[in-house]
């Protein structure tokens, strides 16, 4: 079944690079997954938690490469947002976009590859995945970027080498460093390294995802990559490519240094109210509509940073929550900037005005950018409020001022989108300029399945919530002793509340 | 002497002049002793009104009474005398313009063809075009062309 | 021939627009003369003039019946008779025949107010209430404009201030009132209170009795177009002047039907008339002046957007954004609305092959709508300087002059400096074919 | 269905209105196109109708019987378990009705004053998002909860003061109204958040519980801590209550529509209030937020009722008002008085509904909001004039109208305890409220007609009807207190100060406004004093000069560093890496050299990885 999520794409992707189909077969093979994912979700086990569809063939077992698979509750939902968002980008592409198959094939093969890192049970085998999900973006964002994109493509590509490196490294050290010797995920223990190492193969690892999500200060190739590549491909970028690095920080971070990220959390806090406030303030005095959108991109990594570091359960199902919320916001906001410029030719903020005109302007895209907005800057009945609240509430008790900064920086977030929907929406049209184009049914349709999606899970969050819950809590319970273990050998013994954090628990307290 | 009517229906050319101050009971005023200096369009004068709008004048006798009574000063006004002002008050009510210089002699858009017939009880002065009461409005328009050149 | 006559005899205009002022000194419109604005502007004129058949018919129905009813529920609902009453310049009994049709309201009309946009018979005010109907409320607007301006030229602004008017009214009032303690009561109370409500029924009527007349004038021009008899822009502008000038004298008057008996508030033997007291108003209050649209201006007296001298206000259709219609706050949607539903067909052609073609239609005929308005008003500018000046082909250069500067003080409303005029009008863009 | 079946189905109520809410969208003009889009607000006041019967019949169901609680289950975290609870009351069906029958005064007022407008689709779906949302705070029992719906009504407000978009003071005035109240709501997050830790729970009976056990030393807690939290509780109703600082946006938010207006000075700004009364036994554990609050309070009071004085706009002299008694309800319940807190806010509603309607017939049909160019409408106009009186009899303390018996209540239980700079304050603002709003009559009915007021007949029935109807209630409001049994025990020396003090403003307003002879608008004896005033102490200039001047230069350094510090050093360290720095340029050398480029990477990172 995972196989399917990962070989049907990537076969997808071959035939249309033979030349056969078009449009409609990319269509039809970005839909298959999803009913793989209905699958999955259908019969996805709540009650065990834990690794489900396990399996296991060993590749190239000289380099301990295996191919391992398995999916939890926060590989299936960000599986679930990677198909989603493939079909999404699939819908939103033009039309008339240059060279289709090469287009459609390249987007097919990503998300094949990502479906494979989010699944991948084999340290190689991620980072295989990893790496291969490269040569499709570098491919999507040169060919049918902006005027820039070359530039983009090339600078995006050398901070991913870069990541590539730092991940690869710390690998590999995992890999010398453990007993036993396995890029194996299930068997990699850590206990026998001393501290320091554990800590520097952590950092190591937060510089790798940390640019990959983007974190601040890694963070400088995002404005240029989103803001060049074309609507589509900015979408898969910030919704789903970026989600490659917070979940590798959950998945090897997180999940495999528990004691080295207790250490660090003040930090990682701290790192995260940072990335809030400057990704906030820096898209404010954005003057173009996608690089604001991108900016924002920045600060809602920072929300996601902050809910790891502190580690409750609660905050931790924020911070998977926020990965999901993220990338369908994220995506959302893309293909309504993405139409304005199609329809509009311009993203300048000084130029657009009056889009809300419900004859002449672009209104559908206004209401949903106005929501799209809103959800962004966590107005509550929208996915991104429930994320945020859960990450803040999650957080506080731990860390109180970086989480009352982060409440600023959403305050921040609102002022941005204010401006934003301010110049676009509002105001008038231009009798000289103002003969756009209309918007047709078909183009209105991927903004309303992800407004859609947005406004459920701001309404019905449970339906969001319960899939990651049983690993926030397991992970919170590694990170919880790991800090009972580091305050003991401080000689201080006073105990740790752990309420509600037995994963065995939360289930029968639910009823 | 003849009065204003007497010297209307006598001669050449007024026939409609005549017709229109009958319908508009005004011949009793008009021969009443005054004095009026009146402004009389000719049948030609009448003519020049587009068609049909003599036929709604008819069905509104005030109207008519008004236009013509707007034909009417009070006084006896030679074109000498008329010379002093820019613009005489009607018994309408509503200004009339003049031009006098040398030998223009105008009231509004009409040209006087012939000055200071004397009559019993005033003066008539012909003229070639029916006159119409001007609104306010008339003047700011004006003078704003002439305002914007000096300003421009 | 007139053109190279004046051209002849005086020197080029140096107006800001003195391509219109020669234009106009030809003998033609504001509007320039090609075929699709000719089009546009008869279209329109048809469009428009089926509802005006409501207007002024609901106009009259509310002058003379609803008159000052505090709790006009219905005022919209308009009685069979006053469908049916003759129209006194169509039909065959006209006090003088501009339209060759029916006296009795537009077939079109009729249909409309029993199918509707949604092609079912329904009771009325279901179809009413569906808000599938035709919008009186502009209507009244453009009443409200004309009552609340004062001073535009005509006499009957003044003589509503009268100890005689306030008799008339005071009659009616009182006849109105009787058999109704709490009315009776309440004017004997607040007299003023009603008598202000007379003056604004007084201008309900001065309003129908406006549109009683345009309306067959549009519906005339339209047919005459569909005859291939107007084939161009100055043609149908001329067609309107030599209206106006037929018209010019009917009586302009204001009487009230209660219990079957007819009051006179403003008698015919007031010699009222149309040009002076409705057409040349309405012109100015509703053309020129009216008041900012909410949605467009904001009426904060701090902010000093709007005017503080009614001479100053500047938002008629001459100078509106077309842009916005359809959006919140701008009331000549409505009547946009209204012509939507008896747009002829090579209009509906036409704006489908333009812009978004059924989807912002609304816009595109409200831009049609302002050209229209704009030959309109150069048909008044041209009966004006007819009535008032001199011939177009007068030998007289002096007389020339004299024209001249009357057409450039018209035009100098569109370029006033101090609110941004030049920009406002529209004049200049009506130029260009491609606004829309 | 039985009146008690009224009751257990209480949730309902809000729901009606959000049913009008989506369904008003269908009228869009985008969606439908051959007809208008009046039917949406027929919709929307007939669900406000239903939602209002439905109210009155289990306020009547309930009266006397304890109060009920509906939970409605919304997310579970672990032991966060959030359940939406809806106190079904007396008191909470009383502040429904209220929200629903002005609602429905409204929006039937809005079909005439919208008569022309054709964005009654998003209007009216906007007016029943409010109107939902009123209603679900008012029966809402818990904090949480109650900031959820503030958030949404702060969208709300941006959407709806944004109404009439093409016009460029609404949006700036949107944008500025959404800041404001965000920063209230956002400090109230905080609150809300923080205070979970201290109470584990959001239900306001448990808050009370623990505030209880606190006051009684039975549960501790740093005074610090509930200090900070309580000042991030009390700031969300003075973003909402337009409070010191936070005040501007209802200045600017009068760039909406009247019937908004209405609503917004009528009940939106209560909805801050209801929340700061039933967060009162917080407040009272710190000292300083109760300082804070009472400071905050008696200088919007004294300060809006004297700025109200200097408007020279309608809506703006009425604006500042609301402002002003939404202070007397901080002096309220920082004096430990929510009794009459709750009471204010009821007889406030009506009057001063009134007091926006009536004026906006007058701007309806005689287009100035210009306080100086109006006048003389009273022999013309005089049933929107009483109105305006009667709404100005109601809102100050004048015998035997509604607010009379709360103000004077409140005064006397003030000066009783010994409160005097508290009981000053209620003085003082009622004395200058009783002179402002004589001061709007005079200038708007009294004095001789001017150019924009000389043709001015009374407006169409839709605007009249329910502005007559509230003016009823408004009147009705002594019996509606006697039917409570909240008619207080008065004494005479306060019924005697209270009376006095509006006797007096209206005195003076009269002399000054009411005379033949007008007065000028201006005081030219005191033209600094009104600039000041007129301008809000230049209130709008000090925020422009510091938050948002140091949020844009903040914002605007952030970018720059980002695009020419971090952003360079990285383009620096890459030139210096690749040491032919072409790549870095914008190549526009076609893709040639990008797809070799992407293969060599491509592959050499492939084998590395084999090997």
């Amino acid at each position: 079944m995972l196989s399917a999520l990962i070989v049907l794409p990537i076969l997808g992707s071959l035939l249309l690079f033979l030349g056969l189909g078009g449009r409609k077969l990319a269509v039809a093979l970005a839909g298959i997954p999803l009913v793989i994912l209905l699958l999955l979700f259908a019969n996805f086990d709540l009650q065990a938690g834990g690794l489900q569809w396990v399996q296991r063939w060993d590749w190239i077992p000289s380099i301990g490469l295996s191919y391992s698979l398995g999916l939890d509750g926060l590989s299936l939902l960000m599986v679930a947002l990677n198909g989603l968002l493939t079909l999404i980008a699939v819908l939103t592409a033009e039309p008339e976009v240059k060279r289709p198959n090469l287009f459609y094939g390249c987007i097919l093969l990503m998300s094949g590859s990502v479906n494979g890192a989010f699944v991948a049970q084999n340290l190689l085998l991620f980072f295989l995945f990893y790496e291969l999900v490269l040569i499709p973006i570098y491919l999507l964002i040169s060919i049918w970027g902006s005027p820039k994109r070359d530039y983009a493509a090339i600078k995006f590509l050398i901070y991913t080498a870069v990541s590539a490196i730092f991940l690869l490294g710390a690998f590999l050290a995992l890999y010398w460093l453990g007993d036993p010797h396995s890029f194996e995920l299930a068997e990699i223990r850590i206990a026998s390294l001393r501290p320091a190492a554990q800590t520097l193969l952590l950092l190591a690892l937060i510089v790798a995802f940390g640019i990959k999500m983007p974190l601040v200060p890694f963070h400088t190739w995002l404005p240029d990559a989103y803001g060049e590549s074309s609507p589509p491909v900015a979408m898969l970028l910030g919704g789903v490519l970026s989600k490659l690095g917070t979940y590798g920080l959950f998945r090897f971070g997180l999940q495999l240094f528990p004691q080295a990220w207790a250490d660090l959390g003040g930090i990682l806090a701290w790192w995260g109210a940072i990335a809030v406030l400057s990704g906030a303030l820096a898209a404010i005095a954005q003057k173009d509509i996608k690089r604001m959108v991108a900016y924002s991109s920045i600060g809602h990594m920072g929300y996601i940073l902050l809910g790891m570091a502190a580690a409750t359960p609660i905050s931790l199902t924020g911070a998977m929550v926020q990965m999901v919320s993220h990338g369908l916001i994220l995506a959302l906001l893309f293909d309504l900037v993405g139409l304005v410029e199609r329809k509009v030719g311009t993203r300048d903020l000084n130029v657009l005005n009056g889009l809300l005109n419900p004859l002449r302007g672009l209104p559908t895209v206004s209401a949903l950018l106005i929501l799209g907005g809103m959800a962004s800057a966590g107005i509550p009945g929208l996915v991104g409020f429930v994320a945020e609240f859960l990450i803040f509430q999650g957080s506080y008790q731990d860390f109180p001022l970086p989480t009352l900064i982060s409440i600023c920086g959403t305050g921040l977030t609102a002022v941005y989108f204010v401006i934003l929907l301010n110049r676009t929406c509002f105001g008038r049209l231009d009798n000289r300029t103002a003969y756009y184009p209309r918007v047709h049914g078909w183009e209105r349709i991927p903004g309303l399945i992800l407004t859609a999606l947005i406004v459920w899970f701001g309404i019905q969050p449970m339906n969001l919530v319960k899939w990651p819950q049983p690993l926030a809590f397991t992970l919170s319970t590694q990170v919880a002793q790991a800090q009972t273990l580091i305050l003991a050998s401080a000689g201080n013994l006073a105990p740790v509340t752990l309420s509600g954090a037995d994963p065995g628990n939360w289930e029968t307290s639910r009823n | 002497m003849p009065d204003i009517v007497d010297i209307a229906v006598s001669a050449e050319g007024f026939s409609t002049l005549v017709t229109a101050v009958k319908a508009a009971n005004l011949v009793d005023t008009l021969k009443s002793p005054g004095p009026f200096t009146v402004f009389a369009p000719t049948d030609a004068a009448f003519a020049k009104l587009p068609p049909g709008t003599i036929t709604t004048l008819v069905q509104n006798i005030p109207q008519l009474t008004r236009i013509l009574c707007y034909h009417v000063v009070p006084g006896r006004l030679k074109k000498a005398d008329l010379a002093k002002y820019q613009s005489v008050g009607s018994v309408e009510g509503s200004p009339i313009d003049l031009t006098i210089e040398g030998d223009v002699f105008e009231v509004n858009n009409a040209t006087v063809i012939q000055a200071d017939i004397e009559a019993d009880n005033g003066i008539i002065h012909v003229i070639d075009t029916v006159i119409l009461m001007r609104p306010h409005w008339f003047w700011p328009i004006m003078n704003s062309a002439l305002a914007a050149s000096a300003r421009g | 021939m007139t053109t190279t006559l004046t051209t002849r005899k005086l020197p080029p205009s140096t107006h800001p627009f003195a391509d219109v002022v020669h234009r106009l000194e030809a003998g033609g419109s504001m509007l320039p003369d090609t075929p699709e604005n000719l089009m546009q502007i008869i279209g329109l004129y048809k469009a428009y003039a089926v509802p005006m058949d409501f207007y002024w018919r609901d106009l009259l129905y509310i002058a003379e019946q609803v008159f000052v009813d505090p709790l006009p529920f219905f005022k919209f609902i308009i009685p069979e008779e006053y469908l049916k009453l003759a129209n006194h310049y169509a039909g065959d009994n006209a006090d003088l025949r501009i339209w060759r049709g029916q006296a009795t309201a537009h077939p079109e009309l009729l249909e409309f107010m029993e199918k509707g946009e949604l092609k079912r018979k329904l009771p009325r005010i279901l179809h009413h209430l569906w808000h599938d109907r035709i919008n009186m409320e502009f209507a009244e607007e453009c009443m409200r404009a004309m009552l609340w301006h004062r001073d535009m030229g005509g006499l009957l602004d003044p003589y509503m201030d009268s100890e005689e008017y306030k008799q008339n009214a005071d009659r009616a009032i009182r006849a109105y009132c009787q058999g109704n303690p709490l009315l009776m009561g309440l004017y004997k109370l607040f007299p003023d209170m009603f008598l202000e409500l007379c003056r604004q029924a007084t201008m309900y009527s001065v309003l129908g009795l406006f549109w009683e007349v345009m309306a067959p004038v549009f519906f005339e021009i339209s047919d005459l177009y569909d005859e291939g008899k107007i084939t161009s822009v100055p043609e149908a502008m001329n067609f309107l002047v030599n209206g106006i000038f037929a018209i010019a004298g009917r009586p302009i008057y204001h009487r009230v039907r209660i219990r079957g008996e007819w009051y006179d508030i403003v008698p015919k033997s007031k010699g009222f008339t149309w040009l002076y007291e409705a057409a040349f108003p309405y012109v100015e209050a509703v053309f020129y002046r009216t008041s900012p649209f909410r949605g467009t201006k904001s009426y904060n007296a701090q902010a000093n957007e709007v005017p503080t001298n009614q001479l100053d206000f500047h938002y008629g259709i001459l100078y509106a954004d077309k842009f916005p219609v359809g959006t919140a706050g701008i009331p000549p949607t409505l009547l946009h609305q209204d012509m939507y539903h008896f747009l002829p067909q090579y209009l509906v052609e036409y704006y489908r092959k333009h812009c978004r073609g059924e989807e912002d239609m609304l816009i595109q005929l409200g831009v049609s709508f302002q050209r229209s308005m704009y030959n309109v008003t150069s048909a008044v500018i041209q009966a004006g300087r007819a009535a008032f000046l001199y011939p177009l082909d007068d030998p007289n250069p002096r007389h020339l002059m004299m024209n001249r500067r009357y057409f450039e003080g018209q035009l100098n409303r569109f370029t006033r400096p101090e609110y941004g005029i030049r920009e406002a009008a529209r004049l200049a863009y009506i130029q260009d074919q491609n606004y829309r | 269905m039985s009146l008690n079946g009224l009751v257990t189905t209480a949730w309902l109520i809000p729901l009606y209105a959000l049913v009008a809410w989506a369904g008003a969208l269908i009228w869009s003009p985008g969606i439908t196109r051959r007809t208008g889009p009046r039917p949406a607000g027929y919709l929307n006041a007939l669900m406000t109708l239903v939602a209002f019967l439905h109210t009155v019949g289990a306020l009547v169901a309930i009266w006397d019987q304890p109060a009920q609680v509906i939970r409605l289950p919304w997310l579970q975290v672990g032991d966060l378990v959030l359940e939406l609870p809806l106190q079904v009351s007396s008191v909470t069906l009383g502040a429904c009705a209220v929200v629903t029958g002005l609602n429905l005064v409204a929006q039937i007022y809005g079909f005439g004053y919208m008569e022309m407008d054709w964005g009654w689709a998003r209007f009216f779906s906007l007016l029943g998002l409010f109107e939902g949302g009123m209603c679900a705070l008012a029966l809402c029992d818990s904090l949480f909860f109650s900031y959820v719906i503030l958030e949404i009504l702060t969208l709300g407000t941006y959407l709806l003061v944004g109404f009439w978009f093409n016009q460029s003071l609404v949006v700036t005035g949107a944008r500025d109204a959404f800041l404001t109240k965000r920063i209230g709501d956002l400090l109230l997050l905080m609150g809300v958040i923080a205070i979970y830790p201290l109470t584990g729970s959001w239900e306001f009976e448990d808050l009370a519980a623990w505030a209880e056990a606190v006051q009684a030393g039975s549960a501790t807690v740093d005074p610090t801590l509930i200090a900070l939290v309580g000042l991030g509780l009390l700031a969300g109703p003075v973003g909402k209550c337009a409070q010191f600082p936070l005040h501007l946006w209802l200045d600017e938010a009068m760039e909406g529509p009247i019937p908004a207006s209405i609503l917004r000075n009528a009940v939106v700004v209560g909805t801050g209030a209801w929340v700061l009364i039933r967060l009162q036994p917080l407040y009272e554990l710190s000292p300083t937020v109760l300082k804070v609050m009472l400071t905050i309070g008696s200088l919007t009071a004294v300060g809006g009722s004297l700025v109200a004085l200097a408007q020279i706009d309608a809506k703006r002299a009425l604006s500042y008002l609301a402002s002003a008694y939404m202070g007397l309800i901080f002096v309220a319940v920082g004096t430990g008085h929510p009794q009459q807190a709750y009471q204010l806010l009821l007889t406030y509603a009506p009057a001063m509904a009134l007091l926006v309607m009536a004026p906006g017939t007058v701007i309806w049909n005689s287009i100035t909001q210009d306080l100086r160019y109006l006048g003389g409408l009273w022999s013309r106009r005089p049933i929107s004039g009483l109105c305006f009186l009667t709404g100005m009899a109601g809102i100050i303390a004048l015998p035997p109208f509604g607010s009379f018996w709360v103000l004077t209540d409140l005064w006397q239980q003030l000066a009783q305890s010994g409160q005097g700079l508290w009981a000053a304050v209620v003085l003082v603002t009622n004395a200058v409220t009783a002179l402002g709003l004589t001061r709007v009559f005079g200038l708007i009915w009294g004095g001789k007609p001017q150019q924009m007021s000389e043709r001015s007949p009374e407006v169409h029935w839709p605007m009249m009807l329910p502005m007559t109807v509230t003016m009823g209630v408004a009147l009705h409001m002594p019996m509606i207190l006697a039917v409570l049994g909240l008619i207080p025990a008065l004494e005479g020396i306060p019924v005697a100060v209270m009376t006095g003090s509006s006797l007096t403003g209206i005195a003076l307003g009269a002399w000054l406004y009411l005379q033949p002879q007008r007065r000028p608008v201006d005081w030219a004896f005191l033209a600094d004093w009104q600039d000041l005033l007129a301008n809000d102490f230049y209130t709008p200039k000090l925020y422009r000069a510091s938050v948002v001047f140091v949020v844009r230069i903040i914002s605007e350094i952030t970018a720059l560093f980002d695009r020419y510090v971090v952003d360079g050093l990285v383009n620096l360290t890459s030139l210096v890496v690749l040491a032919g720095g072409q790549v870095l340029k914008y190549t526009t050398s076609g893709q040639l050299q990008a797809y070799v480029l992407t293969i060599v990477v491509g592959v050499a990172l492939l084998g590395w990885l084999i090997l």
